[in-house]
């Protein structure tokens, strides 16, 4: 039977890992994901969980031993954030390239300058080219169901990809929340072994891991990275079938709320999500057509579902705590690029608010409603707006 | 006469060697860079005389290739298809059993 | 006439057809290191196949696995520059794991050592992971085309390290890995040359051997980037030793007290004077034209034996 | 009030303060101190590189800065790096640096910032042989991010992840010694110093002043949250620290080792008496507390030893 627990979004995780059974974890601390390992190693410590803990001397070195140990063939775990995940970027590229279905738990977390330890997803963001699947929870809960089915997708063969699972800094890292448990018998049904036909380092069968690419080769061992991506949405959705079957919660690449008739969609990611959902509840009260939807899996990012959600509403609003410097936001862009070749398509307006652990209030989102309705009526003179800005101290 | 003792692996390279794209380029052949005849590199040859050979081993130990193996009696054997020519061997050699010569192709 | 027997085994694990440059001091690196271990594996395990390689970027990670080949006969992987060290613990933490009897053996050159990967290498030792990390010196980035490394000897041209009116070529003293390695306290640390091969070979033997990490820096000629004729490779190695330029020891556990020293002259005199292994080299052409800059170069290098506890005199 | 002079010439230490008041360290936090105690030695004319760490805190958010100098802060590996680079740039600027009347550059850095993650950025520095001063305040686990072992972090001791369980227990590998790694870069200055002994780290603080080149300190530092130890004895903590020989006080001077203990004639106190006051070390077996025991002699004996052969 599974069990309920009241815990952290980082004890989720943690219990995540337990579940899933890696044999090696190597982690480095980071506020404010530091509890994950913290909580492995109590599981270690107590037998409870089966696995070598590395504790690396940077997150550089994290991933790397992480890589290291899942080229040669194990089940792999760790967790890291913001500046911790900043330092691992140039080895994200080499865990997709050498396909080794790595999984992390990441605490959103800002970039510095200034420091910041609160949260928005620019750590996250800016890992999205390097061939990582990544998932985005909503709250505690979901950050246990998405690393158990980060590592399903990631070990699945027609992917053979890392996975990040995202959740947001404070909000979920150190809020308290009740989560299920699943049962270990399911879990182990669920994921099965990892025993890797591609990777290993055994003597008995002596490969080469990590050759150099020539101009001749390299951009086939790049196209089979996309393709493993792209094979991903289906491998995603099977997941997602599977989980509901066994766990009973249903998880898609965009989940939809109230979106039927709305005039106005907002479109998310993490745990504003539920801000935006109780946003539109008030709203539909008051008679407002207005309604919400949260992206899932951001890569591969979920182009048919971004499509299909387009032809319902008159704006698209996507509210997303990253910026990319000289353009806009992540998500923005990604929904641009999904739309481009449609001959009928909403407007879409692009809402920075709540970067590094700025409180994202009804009152901000009353001003998303405000502009998209404007954008409505007169058309679009601007398209990126930053939100909740003091604009008194600047 | 003996064999090379990468015989296996050149045998195996002539049938199983390919280009296809694995998951991660992994390279599953072990020892495939036989197919690569480094001998073309070559501009000097090593020359040996057996004579003069007191089997030290020295110029079996420094081959940075290797392709310098040993015989049944532990007598170098040169493979052609993979010096590059350097001369260490030569250099090394006590007796001067082994000369460097241009090598006319 | 009896056979005599090669004093290493037979044993290959680093095929030819590999693209190493015609005399590399290197690939002699390679080749000995992974006879020795093989060797050692079987002599400890029963199974000279116990082991895989982690291998930063470099020369020798260049030349020998290229898709779709691969110079290896044994588990092989390469991630990236600066993580040799901390791939090889994940591997070891697999092979924990996994059952594997064995050990890993982690090879860098020395800017993947000296410099982007010492602190990965800090972090190995001071974890105790059961690796043996064997840092080829060749004393400069040779696989970008000869940069300095802080493993670069004073006076020595590199191409960011050029004699000019301003400057003598490369003008800081050569760091010294294998000391900073033993301040870990680790079991076995050694230097080791290609000049000696039986000696690397016992040293390589000996560190695969002992339980925790051990650490070896061996000095490999660079044919290209010290300029000097490929047949004169181990000649100069051997030179740097004869010289005072290129200590042979081994530390164990830390203890500075008891170093243990090859082909250290009895009375401490070192017979050849160190521009005859200059002389050999292109890289250090400038400086025979200045007896200032090879003073110095002697004085650094009698500081260098005397850290390790020793007084040497200098032709 | 003017405090007088005669008042002033009576204090073993600088008179002046240069870290202020309002700062959040914890109370009986010891690199506050050591920070106050670095600011006096080398006064306003000081640039500080500070990565992420309880530091970074400490000297305080924006807008304000509990510093009477000028502050960088940096990333948590790149300490080592940016002293280097400010160095440089004073330099190229014309400016003298280090030395008596120079501007000093120092960078400031906990063992996680230093043993582990900045190891490599220090190594670069001491190795290019920029004039600048690095500081370890060492309170051997990262505290920042709330008590996680770093390998400096001793033999027995409880961090949240070198817990108690029934597989596995506590941290189980020897405290790193950076101080060593550093030695072996035969750097010109390197000294242990204790926020216990404040004449002498002022007095090697300055010494590190005067002398060309890269110098090092690690400073023995304690931490009451990390170490679970009362507050008010964060000062007798590093002084039995020391009294015990388990951080010894010494220096490195141009290849010459000189041990400078209050008391070089007594023999080391028990062990115990340094790890029975924190709450860290209280899941120690007898076993444990001997092992520990025996590494710190052997390291003292190690020492004294040097001492002797490189004195």
């Amino acid at each position: 039977m599974p069990t309920w627990k009241v815990m952290k979004g980082n004890e989720a995780a943690a219990w995540a890992a337990k579940l899933a059974k890696p044999k090696v974890v190597a982690a480095f601390p980071i506020t404010p994901s530091t509890l994950v390992p913290e909580k492995i190693s109590e599981f270690v410590a107590n037998g409870e969980m089966d696995a070598e803990f590395i504790k690396v001397e940077s997150e550089h070195s994290a991933i790397s031993a992480c890589v290291g140990a899942s080229a040669a063939g194990v089940r792999v775990f760790t967790a890291t954030a913001s500046q911790g995940l900043a330092l691992m970027h140039e080895i994200l590229f080499i865990a997709a390239g050498m396909r080794l279905p790595i999984v992390m738990a990441i605490g959103n977390r800002a970039l510095s300058a200034p420091i910041n330890i609160w949260n928005d997803w620019q750590d996250t963001i800016s890992e999205r080219d390097t061939g990582w699947l990544q998932f985005y929870a909503e709250n505690n809960q979901e950050a246990l169901d998405l690393i158990l089915i980060a590592f399903k997708v990631a070990e699945d063969e027609r992917v053979l990809l890392p996975a990040m699972t995202g959740f947001d800094a404070f909000i979920l890292t150190h809020t308290v929340e009740p989560v299920e448990i699943p049962d270990q018998e399911v879990v182990d049904e669920f994921l099965g072994e990892y025993v890797p036909k591609h990777a290993y380092l055994d003597p008995k069968r002596p490969i080469t891991q990590g050759a150099l690419g020539f101009p001749a080769h390299y951009m086939e061992a790049r196209y089979t990275v996309w393709e493993a991506m792209e094979n991903a949405r289906e491998v995603i959705k099977e997941a997602f079938e599977e989980f509901e079957k066994k766990f009973g919660r249903k998880y898609q690449m965009v989940e939809e709320y109230k979106t039927e008739d709305a005039e106005i969609i907002l479109v998310t990611m993490g745990s504003l999500a539920g801000t935006v959902k109780e946003f539109v509840d008030k709203k539909r009260e008051e008679g407002l057509k207005i309604g919400a939807a949260k992206i899932t899996v951001y890569r591969p990012f979920p182009i048919e579902e971004i499509k299909a959600l387009a032809k319902k509403t008159k704006v698209l609003a996507i509210l997303e705590k990253d910026i990319s410097f000289g353009l806009g936001g992540a998500v923005f862009g990604d929904v641009g690029r999904t739309l481009i070749n449609e001959s009928e398509k909403p407007i879409v307006l692009d809402f920075i608010l709540g970067l590094g652990g700025r409180d994202v209030t009804f009152a901000n989102l009353e001003e998303v409603i405000e502009i998209s309705e404007k954008a409505m009526k007169e058309g679009v003179e601007e398209d990126v707006f930053w939100i909740g800005l003091r604009k008194e101290i600047l | 006469m003996a064999e090379s003792p990468f015989k296996a692996d050149i045998e195996r390279v002539k049938k199983e060697y390919s280009e296809k794209m694995t998951p991660g380029a992994v390279v599953y052949l072990p020892g495939s860079s036989v197919i690569n005849k480094t001998g073309s590199w070559r501009v000097f040859i090593p020359e040996f005389n057996k004579d003069k050979c007191v089997r030290c081993f020295l110029c079996y130990t420094y081959c940075p290739e290797p392709a310098i193996y040993l015989d049944d009696e532990s007598y170098p054997v040169f493979d052609y298809d993979y010096c590059k020519g350097c001369g260490i061997c030569a250099n090394e050699c006590p007796t001067k059993a082994i000369v460097m010569v241009r090598e006319v192709k | 006439m009896a056979v005599r027997k090669p004093p290493i085994t037979t044993r290959e694990y680093w095929a030819p057809g590999h693209a190493a440059c015609a005399g590399c001091g290197c690939a002699i690196v390679m080749r000995l290191a992974t006879k020795a271990f093989s060797e050692a594996m079987e002599e400890k395990y029963g199974d000279p196949d116990a082991f895989a390689i982690a291998h930063a970027t470099g020369c020798m990670e260049v030349v020998s696995a290229v898709f779709p080949y691969t110079a290896w006969k044994a588990p092989w992987i390469h991630v990236a520059f600066e993580n040799a060290a901390a791939a090889a613990s994940g591997v070891e933490a697999a092979w924990k794991k996994l059952g594997y009897k064995g050990k890993i053996l982690a090879f860098a050159g020395d800017g993947g050592t000296a410099d982007i990967g010492l602190q990965a290498l800090s972090g190995m030792l001071e974890r105790r992971h059961n690796v043996v990390y064997i840092m080829y010196d060749n004393e400069a980035y040779m696989n970008t085309g000869i940069q300095r490394s802080s493993s670069t000897p004073y006076g020595a041209w590199t191409t960011t390290s050029p004699p000019g009116k301003y400057s003598i070529g490369e003008d800081k003293p050569k760091k010294w890995v294998a000391l900073i390695a033993a301040a870990h306290m680790v079991p076995y640390v050694a230097t080791a040359s290609i000049a000696d091969p039986y000696d690397f070979y016992r040293k390589v033997k000996k560190a695969a051997k002992v339980d925790g990490p051990a650490f070896i820096q061996v000095q490999g000629t660079c044919v290209p980037g010290w300029r000097v004729p490929p047949e004169k490779s181990v000649e100069v190695a051997r030179l740097a030793i004869e010289t005072g330029v290129w200590p042979l020891f081994e530390i164990e556990n830390g203890d500075f007290r008891n170093i243990k020293f090859q082909r250290f002259p009895k009375d401490g005199k070192f017979k050849k004077p160190i521009e005859e292994y200059l002389k050999l080299q292109g890289r250090f052409k400038h400086l025979l034209k200045n007896p200032e800059a090879i003073q110095q170069l002697k004085e650094q290098i009698k500081e260098m034996w005397k850290v390790l506890g020793k007084e040497v005199e200098l032709p | 009030m003017e405090i007088p002079e005669s008042v002033k010439k009576r204090v073993s230490i600088p008179f002046e303060e240069h870290f202020y008041a309002g700062h959040t360290a914890c109370q009986g936090c010891g690199a506050a101190l050591g920070l106050r105690y670095v600011l006096k030695a080398y006064g306003k004319k000081t640039i500080f590189s500070i990565p992420a760490c309880c530091s970074t805190i400490i000297a305080g958010p924006w807008p304000y800065s509990a510093f009477g100098a000028p502050l960088f802060h940096t990333a948590f590996e790149t300490t080592g790096a940016v002293i280097g680079g400010i160095e440089a740039a004073l330099k190229a600027k014309g400016y003298k640096v280090k030395g008596e009347d120079g501007i000093m550059v120092v960078g400031w850095a906990g063992d996680g910032g230093t043993a582990d993650i900045g190891l490599q950025a220090l190594s670069g520095f001491l190795e290019r042989g920029h004039d600048a001063v690095y500081i370890m305040y060492d309170n051997e686990a990262y505290m920042n991010t709330g008590i996680q072992r770093s390998s400096s972090t001793p033999y027995g001791a409880w961090t949240t992840n070198t817990p108690g369980g029934k597989k596995h227990f506590l941290e189980k590998r020897h405290k790193k010694s950076v101080i060593d790694i550093v030695i072996a870069h035969d750097i010109p200055y390197a000294a242990t110093a204790s926020i216990a002994y404040p004449e002498d780290f002022i007095r090697k603080l300055k010494k590190a002043q005067k002398i060309k080149g890269p110098s090092f300190i690690q400073l023995y530092a304690s931490c009451p949250t990390g170490w679970r130890s009362p507050t008010d004895k964060s000062i007798e903590l590093a002084r039995l620290a020391v009294q015990t020989a388990y951080f010894p006080l010494y220096e490195y001077e141009n290849g010459k080792y000189k041990i400078n203990m209050p008391s070089t004639k007594k023999e080391p106190k028990p062990l115990i008496e340094f790890l029975k006051l924190q709450g860290r070390f209280k899941y120690m077996t007898k076993e444990d507390i001997e092992i520990l025991q025996e590494w710190v002699l052997k390291r003292w004996e190690l020492l004294k030893k040097k001492a002797e052969i490189f004195g």
